[in-house]
């Protein structure tokens, strides 16, 4: 069951590489490379429950996190060209 | 009270910078944080002294930190070996602190100068920590401080030269990849034996004779550490990085930098390897040999060549390095004690060499270049003799400390039979010869620009006391003599 | 047993192939993002060689807090990698010669998850036993880390803490204000 | 009462006490400039006294440092070094005074450092003489050259550069490569730093290396100036003439067959050179360079330089005595020591004089100027009989020993090539107050010559003439030096 | 980003609930995984995320530079000041067991300081590094 | 050798990763391209660590009163740990190192740097139109 | 009861596998990227709205509970914001969608 949800995961995740590797404009990696983030927080707490041991899950809300505070910082460095500026 | 500074003596070498570090960043004021920083640095010499006392009595100190037993814990490990580097460090930084005075706030920006200071005694920990510490990977650890302290010193130069910059860069990442190199070796080791203190590696390795993965760590680990160590074809980083630091750090760093790594090489070569003796003779002859005798003539060529003189130096350094390992490569005990003894003195002399010529600089202010130091030798009499006296005393004349090097080095080669050895160390000695005479020469001869300078006391204290240590040294040799022939058979006992 | 294999030769295959993505890469933004996925990546993979604290680490300060640095730092870089005229054989035959000897001795590693190894039999079986009677903490690494060697970590602290200090000396802002001051200086030097 | 180990210590620190004190005093020049003769008065009473100690054959030892496990810098009294130490301490006296004159008449500039590095020179020499371990003769060997260099380079100009470059190279660099690696090597071979009036290395040593050991020392005594490393001597001579005096007769030169006498005798042992033949490459050396630099000598127009590669053939004929290996030749070698000395410290002071008085270098420019200066080139004259080696001056002596050492040796070649070089001598030599004063005089150039440097000049040729009197202690010293015990 | 209400109302809710879960991980980490670094990391990624959105000034404004390297030294200083302690009731370097009654309170009371040290040196030291790299201005100094 | 190649594959993929890393140090002359290949080296060598710490059937070296099994060895954990901020703090540094850099050179591709500073290098000391170093404010 | 929960996890599982698999799918046929956004919201809130719901199952009322709540809040949370702000800039750097011309959709 777990190890399903694993597999699911892991196609999941291939295919939203095909699209980072395809990209076309970088909103669309953008979006695909925090969909992939969401992909893995599952995976991380599904691997968790997995093996046995959920102590994962703190690895999961971090890694939420970063990809949170990635995106944001991709999109300013977009947007304004660099992280410093307040616009 | 007495009690608890006896016995944490070795940790508290160490531990002296590194806090005082923590406080000194606080510091806004330029004489207060200098205060500070010499205070620091004299506290730790005097610790280290107080070491070397100890060690008299006790000739091993092992110290377990937080008081879990070695194989467990981080082990310090002080013996009659480590207590050279030691000394090394802590003295020549006290100097370099007290000459850095003057000289940081011309060349570093106001603001930034307490973090200097901070980074200075993080630097000398750095090097301390590295030199005391048993264990494999907390050397890692030090060696990791000791380079990222060094690389921001040397990038502080920027403030004078931009060429700075690349330098540090290149010296953060050659001894980043030193460093992860050496993370290899010790995972090898620590893959095959299950243990990162050294003396316990020792005994485990003893019984894994032809282990290949024993082979690439050892290799791994050397790479790793002569990358720090500046020895011949690893040593790339070095001439920018010493040429265009700060004044003051480039004392610092030429006199200490690359002998705690030079130590921390013998310690590995002779301590940590001693019972696969094929492997470390093998690497002797065949690696470490050939590599010293060409860094000796490389070194010296580039040097004679060179027209900067911070770099001309660095140069030298490279070549001067070249003793010491070939030293080690020759592995007979009075071989080795030659490389610890040239180890020290070659510290006494780089740092006169280099308070000299940096001071010189700081009163011409431009890029000390061989021209632009024509005629200075007749306006700055005292720092033009303390200069001649150093270089003397690099070039091995007698009755000063270089002589004593020379001697042991060439007696060492001889008795072991390489007559043609001995022959090649000298040549290229004479040859250095000829690129410190340049230098005096157009100090003395040349017609310089017709300027008043009024020597300055607080810059060259330091270089008259370090110069009388090198003609002291010249003249009774035989505290550094007798360390140096101990240090060297307890490396590798009364065997050979 | 095989489905972890699987996890691993999946995970592994993923990173060789970011790696080989960012040689070929020459466009900076990419470059950072790859090496952020091949962080985030090595966290999943710590995950599945149950170091939990290590993927934490990673994943925190390897893909979250270097990435945002390179990002901050890539806005006032060049935006392209131009290509070398000078030819990477040599580097690339070095790598290969050290990579050869690195796999030259692997046959000589102990096997992946072998018990017996004299790696888990040596010092490590200690602090297990240790972290529960000495200290009295489940989690076995904070006791490693924080009190068998508490004076590596101690390091570490003063490694970042170098770092910091290093970075704000470095990027000092300058004052504008006090561009005008630099007089005095002078003479100062004409009295040393 | 005086010992006789104060006796060294006053002869060789009364000229460092000289160099330190010069600076301090260096506003009142008449005590500046006179503190040279008055150190060197002293000195050589020091000198006087250790000679007779030595002539009663009194044992002289003095440790003064000991440096590290095994080596001390030592003083211990040797014959041939009494002889030495006297001949250095002595004529520094003249020296002394003659450089005052000549530094006052052509008003040189930095006379104080001059004097202080020159005092420095003899103290090297004086502890060369007095060494008593090889590892101080050499640190004074090397004290010596680096002394003399801001001598030599007094002038600091270009010329003075490039001639200090090559004296620098050729002393430093032969000295370190391969006299230092020899000293080591007999120290590795016999355990000890000591010499001993036999020689040390019988039996320590493998016979096939000796020669190689030798070589390492002959062309590790740059000093010596052999023929493939004298470049340095002729160089040396844009130095102010009182230093060419110090180095060509006195210091330096002297310091360097003295250092290969002791080599040849103390170390290895005449006798074991005799019997292994070690030496025999070194007679041809040396005869090589005899001949070819008394030719070159011939062609040579500057007066300074004519002199100077005159001392080179001098100084082959002291190697030649002591690679000859027999007791009269070692002997002969030992006495050519002082009686060139005393020689050729006139004919550089002439040639300093007539710089000062008349700024003649070239010998072609001295035709006719015997009559204004005809006590200049008496001096001259006697200074070159004696060098030359005709009786009654002093040289004769040790032609005569070389001669008997060379018959005895059975080398009769080397006779000839005395004959041929003793017909050379006077052939460069004799054309110089041949000019003076048969010559007719091509412009009028007046010659006027203070007394500071008349004086020590006529001094320093009578004394060739009294030493050819009283060459008896000197000789008792030199049969003491060979005599076995 | 400034003008973006939807992202500056998002981030004023989240910052709380991250800092919390910072300090959660921080004393959390001797019975799960995390610790000092960790919490360290996560405290410091708050507040450049607020950083982020609301421009560096008003991050500076909201955590002051030189209260961040106070408190960037302070970190070393209380780690060191543990061991420090621990030497003067005379026992070695680190050596916790003397800060308790017992060894093992000793040891817990030492882990938390250190980790203490640890995870304020790691947030300011991150959050310092950002400020730096943010607002590093482009133009040549001459 | 095929059982124990088995054993030892991950090896040789980690090995083949930071040789990766490692080429990008010293092959690449973009000074950015070198951070990322240090980081990309250093994390190789963070596996390589955790590999060996790797016990078959093992879980996270967290005790759990309820499981009874085998931890995986802590200690490359703990070392790994170090050596992961080790490795940001070096790269924040390389990073400043690098920001600098451009600044003042307008590039950071080595090339284009070293021909700079050989320009400069000769401007210095062959015409002796030397660069002054006063300290710039 | 265990069984009971074992099918409610499954279930859960699987409409979030099918979810999550339909959004990638989207992420790669769709044309552009304000479609895509749709797509990648599938991702975020159903696949990690179920498959959360399912892990909730299977762990009773503890602490692990509570995190996972937190984590499915979180996610809430951010994703749509991230989708928002991409959205938002690539109507700044003018982007369009398929078919649409400038002027045409403001």
């Amino acid at each position: 069951m777990f190890l399903a949800g694993l597999i699911a995961c892991a196609i999941t995740g291939i295919l939203i590489l095909v699209r980072i590797v395809l990209g076309k404009t970088t909103f669309d990696r953008i979006l695909a490379v925090n969909s992939l983030g969401t992909v893995i927080v599952i995976g991380i707490s599904i691997h968790g429950f997995y093996s046995n041991r959920p102590e994962f899950l703190d690895i999961a809300i971090v890694y939420a996190l970063i990809n949170f505070i990635g995106t944001v910082a991709v999109l300013k460095l977009f947007s304004t060209g660099s992280l410093g500026g307040d616009k | 009270m007495i009690d608890i500074l006896t016995k944490n003596l070795p940790i508290l070498v160490v531990l002296c910078p590194l806090i005082t570090s923590l406080f000194v960043v606080l510091i806004p004021n330029i004489f207060f944080s200098w205060i500070l920083t010499t205070l620091s640095t004299f506290i730790t010499f005097l610790f280290s002294i107080l070491l070397y006392q100890e060690i008299q009595i006790q000739s091993h100190i092992s110290y377990a930190l937080g008081k879990w037993m070695p194989p467990i814990g981080i082990e310090y490990i002080i013996d009659k070996v480590a207590i050279i580097p030691i000394i090394i460090i802590s003295g020549i930084s006290f100097f370099a602190t007290i000459f850095a005075y003057k000289i940081m706030p011309e060349e570093i920006e106001k603001k930034s100068i307490s973090k200097v200071y901070s980074l200075w005694l993080l630097a000398i920990a750095g090097l301390l920590g590295l030199v005391t510490t048993g264990d494999a990977f907390n050397l890692f650890v030090f060696l990791e401080i000791s380079s990222l302290a060094s690389v921001a010193l040397v990038a502080m130069g920027a403030q004078k030269d931009k060429q700075a910059l690349v330098a540090a860069y290149n010296y953060l990442i050659i001894g980043a990849v030193g460093a992860t190199l050496y993370v290899i070796g010790v995972g090898l080791l620590y893959g095959i034996t299950g243990t990162l203190n050294m003396e316990d590696l020792t005994n485990r390795i003893s019984d894994l004779n032809n282990n290949k993965a024993l082979i690439a760590g050892f290799g791994f680990m050397i790479i790793g550490i002569m990358v720090k160590a500046a020895v011949f074809p690893l040593h790339i980083w070095l001439p920018r990085a010493y040429a265009y630091a700060p004044s003051a750090v480039s004392v610092l760093l030429a006199a200490t930098a690359t002998k705690a790594s030079l130590y921390i090489l013998a310690r590995i070569l002779f301590s940590v390897f001693e019972n696969s003796e094929d492997l470390i003779n093998n690497t002797l002859l065949y690696v470490i040999l050939p590599l010293s005798i060409i860094a000796m003539f490389a070194g010296t060529i580039m040097a004679i060549y060179e027209k900067d003189i911070k770099r001309l130096l660095a140069h030298s350094s490279v070549a001067q390095i070249g003793y010491i390992t070939l030293a080690f490569a020759i592995g007979t005990k009075a071989s080795i004690a030659a490389g610890f003894i040239h180890m020290f003195n070659h510290a006494i002399i780089k740092g006169g060499l280099f308070i000299a010529i940096t001071s010189l600089g700081f009163f011409i202010q431009k890029r000390i270049t061989i021209n632009n130091l024509s005629g200075l030798g007749r306006v700055m009499p005292i720092t033009f003799f303390c200069f001649v006296i150093c270089s003397l005393s690099l070039a091995g004349l007698p009755l000063t400390a270089g002589f004593i090097s020379k001697l042991y080095l060439i007696k060492a080669t001889i008795s072991s039979d390489a007559i043609w050895i001995a022959i090649l160390i000298l040549i290229s000695s004479a040859l250095s010869v000829v690129y410190l005479w340049k230098m005096v020469e157009v100090m003395w001869m040349r017609e310089g620009r017709k300027i008043v300078i009024k020597e300055n006391p607080a810059i060259y204290i330091s270089l008259i006391i370090i110069t009388f240590f090198n003609i002291y040294f010249g003249f009774d040799a035989s505290l550094v003599v007798n360390g140096s022939f101990e240090a060297a058979e307890k490396l590798i006992g009364d065997l050979k | 047993m095989i489905s972890e294999l699987l996890i691993n030769a999946f995970l592994v295959t993923i990173m060789l192939s970011i790696a080989i993505a960012l040689i070929k890469t020459r466009t900076v933004i990419f470059t950072v993002i790859l090496t952020s996925a091949y962080s985030l990546v090595a966290a999943l993979m710590f995950i599945t060689l149950d170091a939990v604290d290590v993927a934490f680490t990673e994943a925190s300060v390897g893909a979250g807090i270097s990435t945002i640095l390179f990002l901050a730092a890539m806005a006032y870089l060049p935006k392209k990698e131009e290509e070398s005229i000078s030819s990477e054989f040599v580097p690339a035959l070095s790598c290969i010669i050290l990579g050869g000897i690195l796999i030259w001795c692997s046959y000589d590693l102990p096997e992946i998850g072998q018990f017996t190894a004299p790696i888990h039999q040596h010092i490590a079986p200690e602090y297990i036993k240790g972290s529960k009677e000495d200290i009295g903490i489940p989690n076995i690494v904070t006791s490693v880390l924080a009190s068998y060697r508490g004076y590596d970590t101690f390091g570490e602290t003063i490694v970042v803490f170098t770092a910091g200090v290093a970075v704000l000396a470095l990027l000092q802002k300058k004052d504008p204000a006090k561009k005008n001051k630099s007089q005095p200086k002078q003479k100062i030097r004409k009295n040393a | 009462m005086i010992t006789i180990e104060n006796f060294i210590l006053i002869t060789i620190l009364s000229p460092l006490i000289v160099c330190v004190l010069t600076p301090f005093i260096s506003n009142s020049t008449i005590l500046r400039d006179f503190l040279g003769p008055i150190g060197g008065v002293i000195s050589s009473w020091g000198a006087f006294n250790i000679m007779s100690s030595a002539l009663n054959n009194q044992n002289i030892n003095l440790e003064i440092v000991k440096i590290a496990e095994g080596i001390s810098i030592g003083f211990e009294v040797t014959p041939l070094g009494a002889i030495f130490g006297l001949v250095a301490s002595f004529l520094w006296i003249f020296a002394a005074i003659y450089s005052v004159g000549y530094m006052r008449g052509n008003k040189e500039k930095n006379q104080t450092r001059f004097y202080a590095f020159y005092a420095i020179a003899v103290h090297a020499a004086l502890c060369i003489a007095y060494a008593g371990d090889l590892l101080t003769l050499f640190i004074f060997y090397e004290v010596l050259t680096f002394s003399t260099y801001p001598l030599v380079t007094h002038k600091q100009n270009e010329m003075a550069q490039k001639a200090g470059r090559l004296y620098m190279s050729i002393l430093v660099g032969s000295s370190v490569i391969l006299l230092l690696p020899a000293i080591v090597w007999v120290w590795v071979a016999t355990g000890s730093l000591e010499m001993s009036q036999n020689g040390v290395l019988d039996g320590k040593i493998d016979v096939a290396y000796a020669p190689l050991l030798l070589a390492m020392f002959v062309f590790g005594i740059g000093k010596a100036a052999l023929m493939p490393i004298h470049k340095w001597l002729p160089a040396a001579m844009v130095a102010p003439t009182p230093v060419s005096a110090l180095l060509h007769a006195v210091a330096v030169v002297k310091a360097g067959v003295f250092t290969m006498l002791i080599i040849l005798t103390n170390v290895f042992g005449i006798d074991f050179l005799a019997k292994t033949g070690a030496s025999e490459w070194l007679i041809w050396l040396a005869s090589l360079t005899l001949l070819a630099t008394s030719i070159i000598a011939i062609f040579k127009d500057d007066l300074k330089a004519r002199l100077a590669y005159s001392t080179i053939s001098q100084l082959s004929y002291i190697t030649l005595g002591g690679a000859l290996a027999t007791s009269m030749a070692t002997q002969g070698a030992a006495l050519h020591i002082i009686t060139h000395a005393a020689g050729k410290i006139t004919l550089f002071f002439v040639a300093g004089a007539l710089y000062v008085g008349a700024k003649i270098t070239k010998i072609s420019d001295l035709n006719g100027h015997g009559k204004s200066a005809s006590l200049i080139f008496l001096a001259f004259f006697i200074g070159s009989l004696s060098i030359i080696g005709v009786p009654p001056m002093a040289g004769s002596w040790s032609k005569f020993f070389l001669m008997l050492g060379a018959a005895d040796s059975g080398y009769l070649v080397v006779i000839g090539v005395f004959c041929v070089s003793t017909i050379l001598n006077a052939f460069y030599l004799m054309e110089i107050p041949a000019r003076a004063f048969f010559f007719k005089k091509e412009r009028e150039v007046s010659v006027k010559i203070p007394k500071l440097i008349l004086i020590p000049t006529l001094i320093t040729s009578f004394l060739t003439i009294l030493l050819f009197f009283c060459i008896e202690p000197f000789q008792n010293l030199t049969s003491m030096m060979v005599g076995k015990i | 980003m400034h003008n973006n209400p939807i992202l500056r109302i998002s981030t004023k809710i989240l910052f709380a609930p991250i800092i919390l879960f910072g300090l959660y991980v921080q004393f959390h980490g001797d019975f799960g995984p995390g610790g000092g670094f960790q919490a360290g990391v996560i405290v410091a990624s708050a507040f450049i995320l607020y950083s982020l959105v609301f421009g560096i000034e008003a991050g500076k404004k909201l955590f002051p530079s030189n209260i961040n390297l106070i408190l960037l030294a302070l970190g070393g200083i209380i780690y060191g000041g543990v061991g420090i302690v621990s030497m003067l009731l005379g026992d070695e370097f680190l050596a916790y067991n003397v800060l308790g009654s017992s060894p093992q309170s000793g040891q817990h009371i030492g882990i938390l300081l250190v980790e203490l040290g640890v995870g304020l040196t790691v947030s300011n030291v991150m959050i310092a590094l950002f400020n730096a790299f943010a607002s590093y201005d482009n133009i040549k100094e001459k | 050798m095929i059982s124990s190649t088995i054993g030892i594959w991950n090896y040789w993929i980690v090995f083949c990763l930071m040789m990766i890393g490692l080429f990008l140090v010293i092959g690449r002359k973009n000074f950015l391209k070198k951070i990322v290949g240090l980081t990309i080296f250093q994390t190789s060598v963070f596996l390589l660590y955790i590999t060996f710490g790797k016990i078959k059937g093992g879980t996270p070296p967290i005790l759990n009163e309820s499981i009874d099994s085998i931890y995986s060895n802590p200690l490359p954990h703990v070392l790994i740990l170090t050596a992961i901020v080790v490795g940001v703090a070096t790269t924040a540094l390389g990073l400043s190192l690098v920001l600098k850099i451009n600044s003042e050179y307008g590039s950071i591709e080595e090339d284009d740097i070293s021909a700079q500073d050989l320009v400069d290098y000769h401007d210095d000391i062959e015409t002796g139109k030397s660069v002054d170093l006063k300290f710039k404010q | 009861m265990e069984l009971i929960l074992d099918i409610f996890t499954s279930i859960c599982f699987f409409i979030g596998s099918l979810s999550i698999i339909i959004g990638a799918c989207g992420l790669i046929k769709l044309p552009d990227v304000f479609s895509r956004i749709h797509a990648a919201g599938m991702i975020d809130t159903g696949g990690t709205a179920f498959f959360i719901l399912g892990m909730i199952f299977q762990t009773g009322w503890s602490l692990i509970t509570v995190k996972l709540i937190l984590i499915g809040v979180f996610i809430f949370f951010t994703s749509p914001v991230t989708s928002h702000v991409t959205a938002n800039l690539a109507r700044q750097k003018n982007i369009l969608p398929v078919g649409k011309k400038i002027g045409k959709i403001l």
